[in-house]
């Protein structure tokens, strides 16, 4: 009754057949969507650098995209995202770091178990809830502190990223220590360690090169976040390197240029793409770095 | 030499080896009780461990052996769920004691593991890992040390050209010595070995064997075994757990030779375990 | 001859377990840095949103007087934006972590997929704006319609939900892919009767976590081009649309015109939060219930 | 959303024109209902008047289009009407300029300028800021200008704190940006490290947390935030003027003339002829110009002006 | 009853066991060679297997039991590194051969495993699940199906109240039989069990050897075991495997009371494996 059922092997036959097919298109169309990322960026970034010469570009200490001597100078763009990404490491690196140390060796599994999904919370509040919260609140706690900050400043952007980051630097630190084998714990305490002695100089150089690629995707992570720096860093093109002023990032940038609907043809069109280049090869070097140093460094306890 | 041997069931007694008493006592083992949350897992030990012997415990698998071993640097109790009752006293200080700080203990207490557990650093930073976190930051110190350990524990001629290089590269034999040489650098007065060759091939067993034989001149030796030949050909004393009890400890050629209670007997001759 | 003077040794230990109890401290000082900046914004949003979270507030539409205000508008254009992405995301991120998992063969191909999905998680969300805006807002001729951000938001989270799949697929036991081989089945019925159902919570929780990013993404958006006033209920997938994270965005450029727009804003934040919070613990009771069936 | 019982009511903004009861959803007259989208893009300054518009719109004429009001700024919203398939509306604080008529030309029509009401450049400075309330028009200038020199307040008058100035305004994506640098300063360069930034909300807090802080912007921003913020009275040479609704005006016989400006709409007349919804909402935007404008800050431009509009309007049918 | 025992060495002979030929032959395996990569796990394999009788296969662990009964339905090619040289035949048909799909194959030759394995659905929906994939929809039909492999597997009594529960709810044993119920729904020719019973308590172990014997009426089973006291019980033949060799390969009694090879005999009696 029911080998001799043949009629549906027909149909898994063209199913089994297709199938494999069918799923490889569809996983292609992630590599798709990457060379598109790059074909559309690349092909006006190019129209681009046909009216504003490459050098001039990544030299030019001006930007002032509109009005009748408009300048294309990209530096201005390029401090204020590294700014304000170093200003977010800063914050994220240590603070992130010593989470994932608490968690991973002094917290009990219940406290950990506690902590983490709440730190997690952190990671998962969108942006824009977080640029309002550097304009309206950082902002004025820190002028209190330095007299001398402008209303619009890329610090307190920055410490906000930062602070927006901690989650994902913790979690995937605590993911590298906690794959530290036990025995090694065992081993230093039996040599009459401290736990901070541990940590320090067994754990955390053991898991080094987890913890530093979550640097890395942290960092990486800074420089393409965008709705933060928009709404407290202001518009302001300024090429500094004061962290009191306000600046602009390249994704600000991005988002002010195209404000509704970015006009199509025009040098500052352009611009969007040039920038916007920029900035996907910056996060992308960011990415293959992260990758390479936890594939080349994974330790082999 | 005349030895009261001891069994587990009249617990309150003592061992104590009185010929031997030229020999300090390292350890005294008093009314031990250890609980992993509900499992009794040690009921009433009472042992004292010599001077300058290297003690052997050997037993069935669950028996208690690493329990005990690891409750006499403390480091069971990095196990939350872990109770003690009872008390054991190193060179006639308690180690539960709360001005005995267990990393005090640690310092004097060394301990080799099952599986060799060396830092994924190089064969010198391995080493220098007790004396520097001691405080010890002279470069030539440090280096007397790291060539003293290395040869204490057989292993220096081996290594002594790639000293910088990841002890990762090192076969696990080497490894196991390096992790003796570690434990040697910060001069412990007793060493504990978890079945410190179980992990080992036959000829890095052996070495470690005769690496032991060397080590007691210096050092007092608690070692566990599963292997009952090599509890015979290295221990100078014997104890049998079984179900976290003490069945007999004595003089290992006693033990081997004319055990006092039937179920060491058993064991010893392999009709369980 | 003593290279360790265990007097030294003693002395030393004070200080060493007192820096090591200042460290702990230190350690959860930070972590708690991170709870006590939740907290506070946590209630910033609450104390500014009083008030003015109620019935009409959500089932309202858009409006320029902050009395009459309501977030239908964009909460639909948040449902209609999900009738996109989950779907898309689902059968894109799904099949990609099919393919690599049970067909895929362990070369080239594979590993470069692979990479390119790591690539593409960690490209700016406002690059796949710049992409949405050129490929489907103006070649494809869409422009700002629910389909135009949706598709960008699908391939925006696709890696979330490739990589929560690959992990499921990879945790369904061989024994149970051997069974239904065993009884004659091939391999495609055996991936999509034994293989896809064991695997479902993990692609589940993936899927919600990708559609939680989704729903809480402005940067692509405003890229688009989403109308700072939009009145009308967006109907379908071709029509225009607002969402949340916009309307908490425009409503705060414009607390200079209107102060009561600051509250609006703060109530749609919480509004967001809520939401996004309710999704994160569906995914994470899905995970709970579901983990270490086999 | 949360005005209690009072949303119940008939809403006031009912005032504007038609007179149909907004109970009952379809329009009175015999024609069928449109329907279709208007799309608007511009002027910023301009938003606040053509959002309400169209909430009107849709609430009291046509519930079934869909006015979409978007505010990148003047001239970059121009970008997006004068292209094939553009926006059909443009909002804009400022003139066109003949180079963007004549880019219209090249994609093919002829931009219909609606001027829609009237806005008095508004410079505001802090609360705190004591000494500088009332300014001539020429300190005003010379605030502003690289040319005059002037960097801290002392330079402007001896009496005024010896601190430094803190400039700021819209930036170039800005209608209101172009009518001060063009209008007032007469294209001369602006003093250097002057703070431009693209958005208003971001300028009012600025100026609100920086007692030297000096800005302009439309004189709706400064209406809805008179309580964080000082609008300096001017002194064109009859005496300081403060803006107001009533001081803002076309003609001499208004007293802030020289800082007033007409804000504007342009249509696509191609839009409007293909699509019926959006010339109804021009028209429906003229005949209520007035009653809107003071809602939001703007002073009403004359009714003959509202009527040639109305009647250019009724020729594209 | 006489029978031509075979030893590996003359492996190019093949077994025949002529006073039986009224019984069909199911399995025919000629010159079968197996491997892992390099690892050589199948020997030169030469064996015939009756129709309706309990062949068992016995030898030490990594003798390549499991390999040689997976190759039988070709599950062992999941394994992507796996090489076969020689012939199985199936019922005269070569298993290996282009025109038979190995889902046919396999709809032909059910398999049991070690550990249960049910699905993770109700127990309905597991014993229809290789009817539904061989495209029976009609709901009667598939209701005749799960009543008649649940008795045939002896464990239609214990779960005919709780159809639609999962089958994870069950005990381990009647996971088991579960699972051959499973394999019996798509009324296979042979069964083939790996160790069926080496995961389970003595009395489901009872139950599962009890249902083997009741299944050979129908069926022709070959089944793996570790247990020799159970393959002397159930089976008619024994295959005994050493190393990737079949050493030897008889009538079960032939098997127990008189090996022709010394190290079958060795292993009866349990001096290695
Ligand atoms: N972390 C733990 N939690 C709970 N119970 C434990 C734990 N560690 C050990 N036990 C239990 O305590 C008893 C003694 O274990 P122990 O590891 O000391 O035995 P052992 O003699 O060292 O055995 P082996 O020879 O296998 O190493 C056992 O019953 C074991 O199950
Ligand atoms: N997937 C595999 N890859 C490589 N070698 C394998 C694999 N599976 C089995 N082998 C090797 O093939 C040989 C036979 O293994 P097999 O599993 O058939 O033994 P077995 O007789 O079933 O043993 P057991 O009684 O332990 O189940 C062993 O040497 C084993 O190591
Ligand atoms: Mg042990
Ligand atoms: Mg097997
Ligand atoms: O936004 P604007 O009115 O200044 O163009």
């Amino acid at each position: 009754m029911v080998a001799k059922n043949k009629q549906s092997r027909s149909v898994s036959a063209i199913f089994e057949k297709i199938m494999p097919k069918v799923l490889l298109v569809i996983a292609i169309i992630s590599i798709l969507t990457t060379i598109g990322i790059v074909f559309t960026l690349l092909s006006e970034t190019i129209e681009f650098f046909k009216i504003i010469p490459f050098f001039e570009f990544f030299t030019g200490t001006v930007l002032k995209p509109l009005g009748d001597n408009a300048e294309f100078g990209v530096l201005p763009l390029l401090t204020g995202t590294i700014i304000s990404s170093t200003i977010a490491m800063f914050v994220a690196i240590p603070i992130g770091l010593m989470t994932a140390i608490y968690l991973s060796e002094y917290a009990s599994e219940r406290v950990r178990r506690a902590l983490k999904p709440i730190l997690e919370i952190l990671a998962g509040i969108p942006t824009i809830v977080y640029g309002f919260f550097a304009f309206t609140f950082v902002t004025p706690l820190l002028r209190a502190i330095i007299p001398s900050l402008e209303p619009t400043n890329i610090l307190s952007p920055g410490i906000v990223m930062g602070i927006m980051i901690i989650p994902m630097v913790a979690s995937l630190s605590e993911d590298a220590m906690s794959s530290v084998p036990y025995s090694m714990r065992e081993g230093a305490l039996a040599l009459g360690a401290t736990k901070l002695e541990v940590t320090w100089r067994v754990i955390v150089p053991a898991a080094m090169s987890g913890i530093i690629a979550s640097f890395v995707l942290g960092i990486s992570r800074a420089i393409g976040e965008t709705m933060i720096v928009t709404i407290a860093s202001g518009s302001n093109k300024n090429f500094t390197f004061d962290v009191t002023q306000s600046m602009q990032t390249m994704t600000a940038y991005i988002v002010e240029v195209t404000g509704g609907d970015a006009p199509a043809g025009s040098t500052l069109y352009y611009s969007l793409y040039a920038v916007a280049m920029t900035l996907f090869v910056f996060t992308l070097i960011m990415n293959l770095i992260a990758q390479y140093i936890s594939r080349r460094f994974r330790e082999e306890y | 030499m005349t030895v009261s041997t001891f069994t587990a069931n009249s617990a309150a007694n003592t061992v104590k080896d009185k010929t031997e008493s030229k020999k300090g006592m390292v350890y005294n083992t008093k009314d031990l009780n250890l609980w992993y949350g509900e499992t009794h897992a040690l009921k009433n030990i009472n042992l004292e461990i010599q001077e300058n012997d290297v003690t052997a415990i050997i037993g069935p698998s669950g028996c208690g052996k690493s329990t005990y071993i690891k409750t006499l640097n403390r480091m069971v109790e990095l196990t939350p769920i872990v109770k003690i009752s009872g008390d054991i006293q190193y060179r006639e200080k308690s180690i539960f004691d709360k001005n005995f700080k267990v990393e005090d203990l640690r310092t004097h207490v060394g301990m080799v593991f099952q599986k060799p557990n060396p830092f994924p650093k190089s064969i010198y930073e391995n080493v220098v890992y007790g004396p520097k976190i001691h405080g010890i930051r002279d470069k030539k110190v440090l280096d007397q040390i790291v060539e003293k350990s290395l040869r204490g524990a057989a292993i220096w001629d081996e290594v002594k050209d790639r000293l910088h290089e990841n002890a990762y590269g090192l076969s696990g034999g080497q490894q196991q010595r390096l992790c003796i040489a570690r434990c040697l650098a910060i001069e412990p007065d007793v060493i504990l070995m978890d079945e410190p060759t179980s992990a080992l091939d036959p000829i890095s067993t052996l070495k470690v064997e005769e690496l032991v034989q060397e080590l007691k001149k210096d050092f007092s030796i608690i070692i566990v075994t599963h292997n009952m030949q090599q509890a015979a050909r290295i221990s100078d004393k014997t104890a049998f757990f079984l179900n976290g009890e003490v069945i007999e400890y004595a003089d290992t050629d006693v033990i081997f030779s004319n055990p006092t209670d039937k179920r060491t007997e058993d064991y010893i001759t392999g009709r369980f375990g | 001859m003593k290279h360790i003077d265990t007097k030294l040794v003693e002395k030393k230990m004070g200080s060493r377990l007192t820096t090591n109890t200042v460290a702990k401290n230190v350690f959860l000082a930070a972590t708690l840095f991170g709870l006590l900046v939740l907290v506070i914004l946590i209630y910033r949003v609450v104390a500014d949103s009083i008030g003015w979270i109620d019935f009409e507030f959500l089932t309202n539409k858009l409006s320029t007087d902050p009395e009459k205000a309501g977030i239908m508008g964009a909460i639909s254009g948040t449902l209609w934006l999900m009738v996109v992405v989950a779907p898309v995301t689902m059968i894109l991120g799904v099949g990609t972590a099919i393919y690599l998992e049970e067909y895929a063969k362990k070369g080239r191909l594979q590993a470069f997929i692979q990479t390119n999905i790591s690539n593409l998680a960690g490209v700016p969300s406002i690059v796949f704006g710049i992409l949405g805006l050129t490929v489907f807002a103006r070649a494809l001729g869409l422009g700002n319609i629910v389909l135009a951000g949706g598709l960008t938001m699908s391939l925006l989270v696709l890696p979330v939900v490739v990589v929560a799949s690959q992990e499921a697929i990879r945790a369904v036991p061989q024994f149970l892919r051997e069974a239904s081989y065993g009884m004659g089945a091939t391999k495609w019925q055996t991936i999509k009767n034994v293989v896809l159902p064991a695997a479902l919570p993990g692609i589940l929780t993936g899927v919600i976590l990708a559609l939680s990013r989704a729903i809480g993404e402005t940067a692509p958006l405003v890229v688009l081009g989403i109308p700072a006033l939009l009145i009308p209920l967006p109907d379908g997938i071709f029509d225009k649309f607002t969402v949340m994270p916009m309307q908490i965005y425009y409503w705060t450029l414009d607390s200079a015109l209107v102060a009561e727009y600051a509250n609006l804003a703060a109530g749609t934040i919480v509004i967001l939060l809520l939401v996004l919070f309710i999704m994160n613990s569906i995914a994470v009771l899905i995970r709970n219930k579901f983990q270490r069936r086999f | 959303a949360c005005g209690g019982g009072e949303s119940e009511e008939e809403p006031e903004e009912n005032a504007g024109g038609s007179d149909e009861n907004t109970e009952e959803p379809a329009p009175a007259d015999e024609e069928e209902a449109l329907e279709g989208s208007v799309v608007i893009d511009g002027s910023g300054t301009v938003y606040p008047f053509m959002a309400k518009m169209a909430e009107n719109y849709m609430t009291n004429e046509e519930e079934n289009v869909s006015v979409e009001v978007s505010r990148a700024g003047t001239s970059a919203g121009f970008e997006k009407f004068l292209i094939e398939d553009g926006t059909d509306f443009n909002d804009a604080s400022r003139p066109i300029k003949d180079e963007e008529i004549a880019k219209a030309g090249e994609v093919g029509f002829e931009p219909l300028e609606l001027k829609v009401a009237l806005d008095g450049l508004t410079v505001v400075i802090n609360k705190e800021n004591d000494w500088a309330t009332e300014l001539t028009e020429q300190q005003v200038k010379d605030i502003f200008l690289a040319s005059s020199g002037v960097k801290n307040w002392s330079d402007v008058d001896p009496s005024f704190p010896d601190e430094p100035i803190v400039t700021m305004g819209p930036n170039e994506n800005h209608g209101t940006y172009e009518f001060f640098f063009d209008e007032i300063l007469e294209g001369q360069d602006l003093v250097e490290g002057v703070n431009l930034q693209q958005d208003y909300s971001t300028l009012v807090d600025l100026v609100s947390k920086d007692k030297n802080a000096i800005a302009f912007f439309g004189y709706g921003y400064y209406e809805s935030n008179t309580d964080k913020l000082t609008a300096v009275s001017v002194d064109f040479g009859n005496g300081a003027v403060a803006p107001s609704l009533e001081t803002i005006g076309e003609s001499e016989e208004f007293d802030y003339s020289p800082f007033t400006r007409p804000v504007f709409t342009y249509l696509n007349p191609e839009m409007a002829k293909e699509k019926a919804q959006v010339l109804d909402f021009a028209i429906y935007a003229m005949e209520n110009a007035a009653t809107v404008a003071s809602e939001t800050g703007f002073a009403p431009i004359p009714e003959e002006e509202i009527q040639a509009n109305i009647e250019a309007l009724e020729g594209l049918q």
